[in-house]
């Protein structure tokens, strides 16, 4: 494949973030809020004229970085998948700077803070690391911008500094590093095995012999380690409810899409056909698993914020289902079931954002998370409660939300490709994540007899962002069938 | 000229590996710290040292046997102080009897 | 090839000693344990042409800089923890918090 | 006899390795780890990579050794603790066999690898030329995947950040890191005065010679970061408080030229991080100029941590 004409927006988006957190870190203090907020609107704009120029021509774009073409040089591609996740990214980075403002800002002639310093750094860090991961070609420089994520959610997560989330982003990162080393293992021998790195060049190349069969194991099982696929999700809940919600929504709702974006790469470019069809099933099985315990985990939780953590390892699940209903079926089926599953994460990306950030809010009014005394939360803070529950729409899957289209499209597919006991899971989860939310907004809407008072102010402005991240999640299934087709551009 | 560099080298790369294989048979045998680390810091700065003296007609060049020769002296100033800060922690966190 | 096995060895003594160690500080040990094993297999890829490729080997070089980062930060965290709570392990709590 | 000699350096790895994770004490494991780094150097230079044994010996045996030291020294206590979560010997065999199936897999894997073997090594070396550098590791680093390399300084920059962060509110600003008394006499302060000069000499000759021989960057740099943390722990140099301008533009300096000369690549050239004609080496040794000063930083600010002291 050759380089596109506009591959320079490719570097752009990766440039533009990581140069304002370098100077926001040199120059301090205020400055470093206001680098993050200015670079909002060009990070969009970059992420919006890519999905328009996608969807004008139909076809990737592709930079190679330096001018050298893999497999001696690193190509970074946008296809439909990526442009989709890009914009996703900027819709959510900047909801959360937005939000942020109120728990971060700092007064002109104030002295400098650390965790306002910290979080605006790393708000752009992260976004830098996910436009790299989204966008990389080869599986090196992938790693590297799941190191710069992995260390990101790090720092954002440990920003309150209490002992707590010291212990749940160590085991957070044990397994992270774990899941590092395993995924290096494994583009060890794939370029022993075709002297590349590159994706596309892999996916020709690839056979299934020995170190091929090795290193997909291993980079698999690392990768699931990251995203907390059942059962190896024992760092997340305590590692995404610990944190502040700022960090919580971009922990939940982003990072660990880069690493399911990498494992489809993987899957469905570099590995032959052969091997993916064996592999389907197990992944789905796994998803379904997740699905299940992760729902009934979630109903029993007594903490909001837990509950929230639990129900992405529930909503994670359904991202695998899409492997055997995508491998060796018929393409109009695998068309279906692939972009019910891409929309399927940027639904859960928005609606699971806009949970942790109208959770935090409702915590912060209440004191507390304690579900069984929410009592009189929907009138102290009722946006985030609204919030709370439009984004429950969507991971229920009930229509109109985008969550309804994603499971919609996931269950045509597994009926039309006769694998049914793959809808049955989907169903079931559709209830019991139906369970959990009206858990909490039951004991959310109940009123109590004696007056009350938010303990902090609520925020209005921070409320109105957590609703709107909730009222896209569910727009996004009001979007025309051609809107999906971008997700499509370049499978 | 030649086979006589080569016997020079010879005996002389061979007595630092006696010392190194001293020092080390030292280390594993000597009863207390403080004359291990004597043994040591012998055997290594001397052994080296020969080495290092039966490798300079081979360096190729002044410039290549100076740079041996200066790496066989930090290793004798690292060696040094770091044996004097370990002996002196040693005196101080066991007084003699 | 002799050093292709020693990696592999290596990575799987790091991988034992990163999951059955209880100490932090340890499991960071084994995971440096660990990576010097994965890097070694680069260096054995890179030699397997009849020119070594230096694309591998500077593939190591970045991930020794980041295993570097990983292993300092990883320590700050230990450490903090450690100053707030005594704890050096990351067990479940047998009290809730 | 070569092969003996290979034989023995991987056995005597292993042995390491295997002493390392068995040892008791802390303090000991640290030191098996540095001599394991050391001979992992010097599988490095028999796999004819003296560039990776430098960064190996420098960075993953040196600076990774000082790094765990401190933390030794620090994190004493915790034992009864430590022995309740040890795990059942079930749970370890469980684990040894799982970890045995790993290296098992890759051992088979490694053993099967195609040939004749893949290699970039003919095309990396025939464009150096156009890049007037003689070193092929420093012509992938900074040219062919000079995004990795960038990556990789930013996330030098994400570190120091983060390991800051991770400080009490009242110490933001303060100094990093333990204070250490002056040392006026005795060995260290000897040391500290009579080696850094020669460090800091050979650390930039390191990172000049990198463009066409062995070294670079990242070895030069963490070289210079040594004489830095030996000057440091005497108490003959002050760490600067995280608050100051100078020390955070230090640390951002690399990866801002970095991307400096990348952007002017737009101008002047095909795109990001191409180099003009002609140019390519000063501007190379431009960018490995300011990553040397900024790994130097970072690598002594990561071994100091979070600020504690106040200014």
């Amino acid at each position: 494949m050759e380089a596109t004409p506009g591959g320079f927006l490719l570097v752009l988006m990766l440039v533009v973030p990581v140069t304002g957190l370098l100077l926001g870190f040199a120059l301090g203090g205020r400055l470093a809020e206001r680098m993050a907020l200015w670079l909002l609107p060009p990070g969009l704009a970059m992420a919006a004229v890519l999905v328009a120029g996608l969807l004008h021509a139909k076809a990737p774009v592709v930079a190679f970085v330096g001018g050298w073409a893999p497999p001696l040089g690193l190509a970074l591609r946008a296809d439909g998948l990526a442009a989709a996740m890009l914009l996703t990214t900027a819709l959510i980075i900047a909801a959360i700077a937005l939000f942020a403002r109120a728990d971060y800002t700092t007064a002109p002639g104030a002295p400098e803070a650390r965790a306002p310093l910290a979080f605006w750094c790393f708000l752009l860090a992260l976004w830098a690391a996910l436009n790299a991961a989204f966008l990389g070609g080869d599986l090196f420089n992938l790693f590297v911008a799941l190191e710069m994520l992995t260390f990101g959610a790090l720092a954002l997560a440990c920003l309150d500094g209490k002992a707590t989330q010291f212990k749940a982003e160590l085991r957070y990162l044990l397994f992270a590093l774990i899941g590092s080393v395993l995924y290096l293992l494994g583009t060890v021998l794939l370029y022993g095995a075709y002297g590349t790195l590159d994706i596309l060049l892999l996916a020709e190349a690839a056979r299934a012999d020995a170190p091929t069969i090795v290193a997909a194991s291993l980079m698999t099982v690392g990768l699931l380690g990251k995203m907390a696929l059942f059962p190896l999700h024992l760092w997340l809940p305590a590692a995404h409810a610990g944190a502040p919600p700022a960090a919580s929504a971009l922990l939940s709702g982003l990072v660990v899409k880069a690493s399911y974006v990498l494992l489809l790469r993987l899957w469905f470019w570099v590995m032959p056909a052969a091997l993916l069809l064996a592999v389907a099933p197990i992944l789905a099985l796994l998803g379904a698993a997740a699905i299940l315990f992760g729902s009934l985990v979630a109903l029993r939780q007594a903490r909001l914020k837990l509950l929230v953590a639990y129900s992405t390892v529930a909503q994670i699940g359904y991202l695998f289902l899409m492997f055997p209903l995508v491998a060796g079926s018929a393409a109009e089926v695998a068309e279906r079931a692939w972009t019910g599953g891409a929309l399927q994460a940027i639904s859960h990306a928005f609606a699971k954002a806009a949970m942790f950030l109208a959770a935090g809010v409702i915590a912060r009014a209440l004191g507390h998370d304690r579900i069984a005394e929410l009592q009189g939360a929907a009138r102290i803070a009722p946006l985030s409660v609204l919030a709370f529950g439009l984004a429950g729409l969507s991971l229920m899957g009930i229509p109109p939300s985008g969550g309804f289209s994603a499971k919609w499209l996931l269950l045509q597919a597994a009926l039309d490709s006769g694998q049914w006991w793959w809808a049955l899971v989907i169903v079931a989860g559709g209830l019991l994540t139906g369970g959990y939310v009206f858990r909490v907004l039951s004991a959310a809407m109940q009123g109590r007899s004696a007056p009350i008072f938010p303990l902090a102010p609520v925020d209005a402005a921070q409320e109105r962002v957590a609703l709107g991240l909730a009222v896209i999640s569910v727009l996004l299934g009001l979007l025309p069938l051609g809107a999906f087709g971008l997700v499509l551009i370049g499978r | 000229m030649n086979l006589f560099l080569t016997l020079f080298s010879g005996a002389a790369i061979t007595a630092g590996v006696a010392f190194f294989i001293a020092g080390t048979v030292a280390l594993l045998r000597f009863p207390d710290p403080l004359s291990r680390l004597h043994a040591l810091t012998k055997a290594d700065s001397l052994g080296l040292g020969l080495i290092v003296l039966g490798l300079l007609p081979w360096a190729g060049g002044w410039l290549a046997a100076l740079k041996l020769i200066l790496v066989w002296l930090l290793v004798l100033l690292a060696g040094a102080t770091a044996t004097q800060m370990i002996a002196e922690h040693i005196r101080r966190s066991e007084p003699p009897p | 090839m002799i050093f292709g096995v020693t990696g592999a060895a290596l990575v799987a003594l790091g991988l034992y000693g990163l999951v059955t160690q209880p100490a932090l500080l340890r499991k960071i040990l084994a995971f440096n344990l660990l990576g010097g094993g994965v890097f070694l297999l680069f260096g054995v890829v890179a030699r397997r042409g009849a020119v070594a490729d230096p694309v591998p080997q500077a593939l190591v070089i970045t991930g020794l800089v980041v295993a570097f980062a990983a292993t300092a930060l990883a320590l700050v965290l230990v450490l903090r923890l450690f100053q707030i709570t005594g704890a050096a392990t990351i067990a479940e709590d047998k009290t809730p918090p | 006899m070569s092969l003996v000699l290979d034989v023995m350096l991987a056995l005597a790895v292993i042995g390491v390795a295997g002493w390392t994770l068995l040892v008791r004490g802390n303090f000991p494991a640290v030191i098996g780890f540095v001599a394991y780094g050391l001979l992992l150097a010097l599988v490095w230079v028999r796999l004819g990579a003296v560039d990776v044994a430098l960064t190996e010996a420098a960075l993953g045996a040196g600076a990774t050794g000082v790094l765990l030291l401190f933390a030794v020294v620090r994190l004493r206590g915790g034992k009864a603790e430590i022995d309740a979560a040890t795990p059942s010997p079930p749970q370890r065999v469980a684990a040894a066999i799982l970890c045995g199936v790993v290296g098992l897999g890759l051992a088979v894997a490694m053993l099967n690898l195609p040939d004749p073997a893949p290699s970039l090594a003919a095309e990396a070396t025939r464009h150096l030329p156009l890049l007037g550098v003689g070193n092929p590791i420093t012509g992938v680093l900074m040219a062919y995947r000079g995004l990795d390399t960038l990556l990789e300084a930013v996330v030098l920059v994400f570190a120091v950040l983060a390991i800051w962060s991770m400080a009490p509110d009242r110490r933001w600003g303060a100094i990093p890191g333990p204070l250490f008394p002056v040392q006026s006499s005795g060995p260290l302060s000897l040391l500290a005065r009579v080696l850094p000069p020669i460090g800091i000499v050979v650390g930039i000759h390191i990172a000049w010679v990198g463009a066409d021989a062995p070294g670079g960057k990242f070895q030069g740099g963490t070289i210079l970061a040594a004489m830095g943390i030996l000057a440091w722990v005497a108490g003959l140099w002050r760490l600067p408080p995280v608050a100051s301008r100078g020390l955070r533009w230090a640390v951002v300096a690399g990866p801002l030229v970095f991307i400096g000369v990348g952007l002017l690549g737009f101008v002047i050239a095909d795109g990001f991080l191409s180099y003009p004609p002609g140019f390519a080496k000063p501007l190379i040794l431009l960018i490995e100029a300011a990553m040397t000063l900024s790994v130097a930083a970072a690598i002594v600010l990561m071994v100091a941590g979070p600020p504690e002291r106040p200014a």
